[in-house]
């Protein structure tokens, strides 16, 4: 039993172990804990590229970072607070992370010589000082959870399997957390199979009882709720967020969705959502590869149904040819790009933003192509539904840029109100658009709406608007929209730049941009996409905290560009854009608008942390401005 | 093949004729296959807005933009994967491929052989004119051993692939073969495959007088008659000294292989080599979708979003300022 | 197969492991494969220098890691074409590639069907485990129809392929098939592979413990002596209810299409299909060379730029200044 | 017989007729009269999309355009002085584009009613005034030709054929050229069918005759040899020349080539030509796609050989994927890219340089990729070279960008000689090169030059040096070079600047830019990449010649820009950016100079007119100033 409880604002904690010891469970179950009692929080999940690394081995260490708090977080955190170790390749990679006073709790079990030479260590770092600036529980975790299960009669091998269900009791119970919902789940989980079930629970039950009774722990914690608005939630990843949105795109349009995809991390989980919902007349397709994917996507699209393909920056490479041909046949098409570390196959498993030039420029020819990026997980939601709208609305490939930190990290939800998301109006042709001068009438594919140079979506099935496309040039201006071939000079010319100024229009749709500036007198903007939002908050926060003003945008279109993008850059002494690559946006800012913003670039597969950001930004901040003529 | 029957309208070759000037070069063999399939396309007897034509890139596949029906010109191999999509996305359509020896087999290879396996339904039209046309005359994977072509102008060294060998190798469904020159027996095959639920692979040989003049002029004329196996039902046929009836129905495809080896020696048997039942993709998608709504209700995306482990924040709770909070202390 | 001799070194299956730790999950099939082949490349007689590895993508793609020769590991599906480059470009190296039911049959499909028809020197070993095992579990091209799944929560679709099936439809001169739990017939088709010379494909069923367990358990333990027909030259088999005995240098490949179907039936066959000569791509290539130069000598450079319809400026003559030209009267 | 000779500086001559009528055979032997005779030259075929288009049609027509003069030209010409039209459609074609008082040579022969309505034609233009302001000479020119070879007996549609013929001695009568070359090339050509070489050369004897002897044509004229380098010197297309250069790069390398690509347009020329040349040690193989293409070129670049891959746009999408792997691995490659218009199918005959923000950018993650550009037809040899310098130097696929005009445009070319080009070094690793500290030694693929940042090449076969690479990512620093998989944060950081480096350290090895400013007193300066060079310097002759002040630079490396690029544009108050594209050089010159450089872009399919734009870059020149604060 505790002596004290102590009131903390927020905890990182990261639970660390073999791929096979179900860290990853123990995570989402302890997030889950967290969410139902009303903290914010974000989670970080790392898992080895192998399937099943050799035990015991660094590469074959899996982990979950949670970072949870009394108020509205927006990073998984840096440096975990806790960490629990359940091998000593666990602890071994997780160590140089753990700020000097972290907390660790450590399964002695495995530390014995033969994994301690597995992954280097000479000598047990549990008994000599190595580990002298944190504070250890070294606690036989396996051996407890073994004598916690036993009435059970498991073999030895499936008993120590508990021991991770041991770990989370324990730590809940460290965080005054009611393991009640676990037990829900576990009871769920192994409904078929009830000795696993109650063998799990009798750990879970064990590992708090252990933390309630023994004097291990001097201190437990509490971390209060934080203050959110009321309303119903639910913690989700951006993968899963991200099916959601386009489920709702389907719904909100009225048109079924067909997903063509070909398998790929950190992409996959897309796939298996959505066949999860074919009552909501979701269509996937496992293709053969990216290409036959795409092209499935394009032909439902042809055929009147939103077609999406989800994929990563190999595959979107892949894909290119055929976005072009959905560029050039103006059909309504999402990609959905989950980007990974690059180039080539890479780093499968971890997280970049380094596909934004090839989502622009990735085609041959001048072949525009719509490109937004989501900011965080529970954003994936939204941002599937504005791919959709955009597609749809102007009939066009529309790609839409996620991250592997976005896709499995998770976050709180604010479930949405169904009734109050916007429609989505197809707009189907009905019937002939074109007056022959003859009296008659007829079809003709490329006559555009003026305002937005959307062409007309005429689905097979529709009588007497039969017509042909494809991927040649062809007469498709507002005034000549028959859409046959042409190999004029001049309509070509025409052509390239009308495609060009469609998607150009779309920017005419959006909202102005939101600057977050406080003090309202920054004189230093940071700027960026996708999935670094929640690390630069965090970092901004940090600066104003230590007494200085720093402006923060953040673009979920990257083209268009916003209409009021260049006056809000150019209203701004110095303008800094963090980016999990190279200075990709960096890039696009500077040729479009010639202000010179500065890249902050990071490329190790992890996001930001918000301390070193914050003390980059810092830097920028308090430079001395240059002198102006 | 679709299963949706609707009003058959009384529709003639001139209907389904579009506006554009054909731009084949004289005497190419696709003009026959359009008049051909322009002729047939009546029979049907589906309305021309529920006639889909898919083709990839070639001299061939210009073939949509004749047609006064549905159409995409797609890109360079890329029409199976196409197809599959409108055939998965919709059950009222007929789709149709068509494509060249390059773009079927070359470039396009894969995407027909899983379209073979899944039987999605199609019917693919390949014009073999074992060459290169569009792009002036290479070799192809039909090519002979030993071609002079621009590309190989020492002899082309890649044994060809025998697109029915192939095809039946890759679990096809339905495979047949027929010549350009034969407007009755294009049109019979033609029936046969539009009739098959699944996927039909036709090969349709096919003379460029411009590139590979006279391919098939063996198979054509009087020597004809001795060249040509016309493959019916029932139809003795004989192969490495083995004679039974030719069934193309027969579940088995040992022997409707046997058969597409025969060219090897000295016949070319044209006609239905096979054609099975099996569920097709598309159909099997279908009632996937329609037994996930019999299980469980149509979705509701409201359900949906509130599935899983859901928690209320009850009563509405002042946001605070998020400047109040830092995550750690401050580095400077 | 190489077919440049070399002094024989004396090698060990040690000589062939890399300093790399291996990195399946336990119990996975490709350890037993990894080991069989560390011992057998011993007996090829060849330097370990003279041996190139080539893989794709997927957990068997590994391969190449854990060999002490040349490898590489590329990108997914396009290891026949990477092979062929390296087996048309030198004749001294052994050529193989390591690919999975996903990557050979998926997205590399076309480029499997391409070397085999082309028969270029490269022995493909077809690790198939039935299932994606690096993306976590997804359904493959060679999975069962109905197949649960992470992609196809209520079944998969589609008819799978026959590998044996596709590559004797593909005009593959050597087929073989054998299994990761049979040491000595893995050797001794491995040795069978390596010895034929052009495009060997070797089907290897694979368990993977972790997505798809016991998919070939039947094969295994007590009930493998009924389930398996073990094929040898001169094995009575009976297909169809016809008999011959086996003979995989037939040069029809019929009977041994015939043979890749008994698995619809009771029995799965085991061992070489089919191994025929036909001159290889990279040897034809290599002639086509040599004649070349037979023919017409190496070429020398300078002929070459001299060559066509050339005419001489003669003395020099200096370079007006191009200022004092202008090409047509000036637009303002 | 002419009674009056008249001395020009230039002409620009159009040959246009069916696709059938021999217009590219007539207007290429018209150019090697012209060059044999010393004239300088610049040729432009414009082939129809369609194989055969339907006979007398608009879209069946085929021209040839010929620029040849007495001084050093740049282009094929604007607009024609002269025009052969054999039918009506080739009339129709190409009327638009002759300035008033052109001359134009017209087959009467098929001006029937039926192929006049084939072309909309109400009217005979030849009965009419509507070709009133040109100097029109109308002749039976098939009727001459039928005439003329009649005792050879052939068919009437054989003795027709011969009109190209007719009209190619016509015209070299009419400039005064020797027909001699034609007679032995038509003899050669037809050397096994003496029949159609005697009627061939009867005709073409017959039109020479026919200028000689009728009175026809009032005058005569001549246009004197232009004043070039003595030496060799032939005629050659782009395509040919960039053919010869990878076969050049093979010989001064000592390396074997071997040329993995799929037919497409407008590269297939250079598998052609290739394929010719097998006792050069270079293979070519004809591959079942692009993807295979590149991959046999990345395999035998693995064995030792110098791996090629050619084709265009669409071809790039599609081996978007495996360059990434050339990347990664650090292999050398070169990937030529003729480039045509797009997107998609585009316009596939037609020249455009559109893929050069492709060519950067269209692959997954950062991966740099140099990327160089040919200037002229016969550049396109030398960039060849220097393509396959800088990819077996730095050990790293490269893109060289040409496009349709330079492959099948034509210009005389001054042979070089071979002993005078600079040999290319392998520099093969022959044996272990990493002291393992225990007195022995092993073998580190990625083990770099730290002055190139090129890691060694160590081919299949050498013992000893046996080694994996592959896609993942590798330990593969400077100090780390064992190049084993590494998931690593820090260690991927490093490699991904580490491959940007290498890529921008190639700069280092450039000689200075040569910036053409005859005043040395321009304030603007135009700078372009690829086959404007011809346009951009006419048109600055011009601007230079109406007494303005211009500048001119032109980029054969545009990744990494040369050294001395930044200083050059800032040199200068106003930079002109002239593409075919919508601006691709431009952006990048903006986002990494931060120069205002104003895009000028012709989007036609066909290359800048020298009097468009001429007048366009005197708008800037001429343009005041904006007050500089
Ligand atoms: C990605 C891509 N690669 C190459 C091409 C060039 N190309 C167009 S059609 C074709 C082959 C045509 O042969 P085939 O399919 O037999 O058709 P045919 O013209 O003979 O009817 C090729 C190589 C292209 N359009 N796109
Ligand atoms: C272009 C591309 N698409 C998809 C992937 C993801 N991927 C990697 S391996 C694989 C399939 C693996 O299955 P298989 O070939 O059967 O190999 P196994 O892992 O079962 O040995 C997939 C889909 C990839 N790496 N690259
Ligand atoms: S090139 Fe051959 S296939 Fe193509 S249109 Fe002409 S004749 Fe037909
Ligand atoms: S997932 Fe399967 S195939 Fe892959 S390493 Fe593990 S057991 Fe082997
Ligand atoms: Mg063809
Ligand atoms: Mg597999």
């Amino acid at each position: 039993m505790a002596s004290t409880v102590t009131e903390l604002d927020r905890v990182v904690i990261r639970f660390a172990g073999d791929s096979g010891d179900g860290m990853q469970l123990t995570g989402d179950r302890f997030t889950q804990e967290a969410a139902v009692f009303g903290n914010d929080l974000s989670t970080l999940p790392n898992f080895p590229a192998e399937i099943r690394a050799p035990q015991g081995t660094i590469p074959g260490v899996s982990s979950f970072q949670l970072h949870f708090a009394n108020y509205d977080i927006l990073t998984p955190g840096d440096r975990p607070d806790v960490l629990v170790a359940m091998n000593p390749a666990a602890l071994k990679a997780n160590l140089a992370d753990l700020p000097r006073g972290a907390t660790i709790i450590v399964d002695t079990h495995d530390f014995t010589r033969r994994n301690l030479d597995k992954v280097g260590y000479d000598a047990n770092p549990l008994e000599d000082d190595s580990l002298a600036e944190f504070a250890v529980h070294a606690l036989d975790l396996t051996g407890l959870s073994v004598e916690a299960v036993k009435e059970f009669g498991l073999s030895r091998k499936d008993a120590a399997r508990s021991k991770n269900m041991f770990a989370l009791g324990l730590v809940s119970w460290l965080y005054g957390r009611d393991v009640a919902g676990s037990e829900e789940h576990l009871a769920a989980k192994f409904a078929g199979r009830p000795t696993i079930r109650d063998a799990n629970v009798a750990a879970l039950r064990a590992g708090w009882n252990f933390g309630e009774t023994t004097e291990t722990f001097a201190v437990s914690y509490v971390v209060k709720p934080a203050p959110v608005a009321a309303g119903r939630y639910r913690n989700i990843t951006g993968n899963t967020a991200l099916s959601y949105g386009l489920v709702a795109a389907g719904e909100l349009s009225g048109l079924p969705v067909l997903l063509g995809a070909y398998p790929i991390t950190p992409a996959s989980d897309i796939l298996h959502e959505l066949s999860k919902h074919k009552n909501f007349g979701i269509a996937t397709f496992q293709a053969e590869d990216e290409i036959a994917a795409i092209g499935a996507a394009v032909g439902a699209s042809f055929a009147g149904t939103l077609g999406v393909t989800a994929t990563s920056g190999p595959g979107v490479a892949l894909k290119s040819e055929a976005m072009g041909l959905a560029v050039m046949t103006e059909l309504p098409l999402v990609v959905v790009d989950v980007q990974r570390g690059g180039p080539s196959t890479g780093l499968p498993t971890k997280t970049e933003q380094s596909d934004l030039l090839q989502a622009l420029h990735g085609r041959n020819g001048e072949s525009p192509m719509p490109v937004i990026a989501a900011q965080s997980p529970t954003d994936c939601f939204a941002a599937a539904i504005e791919a959709a709208r955009i597609a749809i609305t102007y009939r066009t490939p529309v790609m839409l840029l996620s991250d592997g930190y976005l896709a499995n990290g998770s976050e709180p939800w604010a479930i949405p109100d169904v009734a109050g998301l916007p429609r989505i109006e197809p707009g189907f042709a009905t019937e002939p658009n074109h007056d022959k001068g003859d009296g008659t009438t007829d079809f003709w594919p490329y006559l555009r709406d003026v305002e937005t140079l959307a062409r007309p979506w005429a689905v097979p099935g529709t009588p007497g608007l039969e017509h042909r496309i494809g991927g040649l040039e062809k007469a498709g201006t507002v005034e000549t929209g028959h859409g046959n071939i042409s190999y004029d000079p001049d309509n070509h010319d025409r052509m390239v730049r009308l495609r060009q100024e469609k998607v150009r229009r779309i920017a005419d749709s959006l909202p102005p941009l939101e600057v977050d500036d406080p003090s309202g007198e920054a004189e230093v903007l940071v700027i960026g996409w996708g999935s670094t939002y929640g690390p630069i908050g965090a970092a901004c926060r940090r600066v104003r905290a230590a007494g200085h003003r720093v402006a923060q945008v953040h673009l979920r279109h990257l083209n268009p560009f916003p209409n009021d993008l260049g006056e809000i850059l150019r209203r701004y002494d110095r303008v800094v854009c963090p980016e999990m690559n190279l200075g990709q946006l960096s890039r696009l800012l500077r040729a479009e608008y010639l202000v010179d913003v500065r890249p902050i670039t990071t490329v190790r597969g992890l996001p930001f942390g918000a301390e070193a950001l914050s003390a980059d930004l810092l830097a920028h901040v308090t430079e001395t401005p240059e002198p102006t003529a | 093949m679709t299963t949706v029957d609707l009003p058959a309208p009384t529709l003639t070759a001139k209907d389904f004729s579009s506006d554009q000037e054909v731009r084949w070069c004289p005497g190419c063999g696709d003009y026959a296959v359009l008049k051909a399939v322009q002729s047939f396309l009546p029979d049907l007897g589906l309305r021309r807005e529920n006639i889909v034509f898919v083709s990839g890139i070639g001299c061939s596949s210009r073939f949509p933009y004749y047609l006064d029906t549905y159409g995409m010109h797609s890109i360079h191999g890329r029409a199976p994967s196409i197809a599959t999509g409108i055939a998965t996305a919709r059950e009222d359509l007929s789709v149709w491929v068509v494509t060249g020896d390059g773009d079927a087999l070359s470039i396009g290879g894969n995407h027909l052989i899983h379209a073979l396996r899944r039987n999605v339904n199609m019917t693919i039209l390949l014009f073999n004119n074992r060459i290169y046309g569009l792009t002036k005359g290479q070799y192809s994977p039909t090519s002979e051993v030993g071609k002079v072509t621009k590309s190989t102008p020492v002899g082309s060294l890649d044994h060809p692939f025998n697109p029915v060998s192939l095809a039946l190798g890759a679990e096809a469904t339905f495979v047949a073969r027929t010549i350009d020159s034969d407007r009755k027996h294009l049109t019979a095959v033609l029936a046969a495959a539009a009739a098959h639920r699944g996927t039909s692979l036709v090969e349709i040989y096919q003379n460029c007088p411009i590139f590979n003049d006279g391919a098939f002029e063996d198979l054509k004329g009087p020597r004809a008659a001795q060249r040509l196996v016309r493959l019916e039902p029932g139809l003795e046929v004989t192969v490495d000294g083995r004679t039974w009836q030719h069934d193309p129905t027969e579940i088995s495809p040992t022997r409707q292989f046997a058969l597409s080896r025969m060219d090897e020696a000295e016949a070319v048997p044209i006609g239905v080599f096979r054609q099975v039942e099996r569920p097709t993709y598309d159909d099997l998608t279908r009632s996937q979708a329609a037994d996930a709504v019999a299980d469980r209700g149509r979705g509701r995306l409201q359900d949906l979003l509130d599935s899983g482990d859901t928690w209320t924040v009850p009563g509405p709770s002042a946001t605070p300022d998020p400047t109040d909070f830092q995550e750690e202390p401050c580095p400077s």
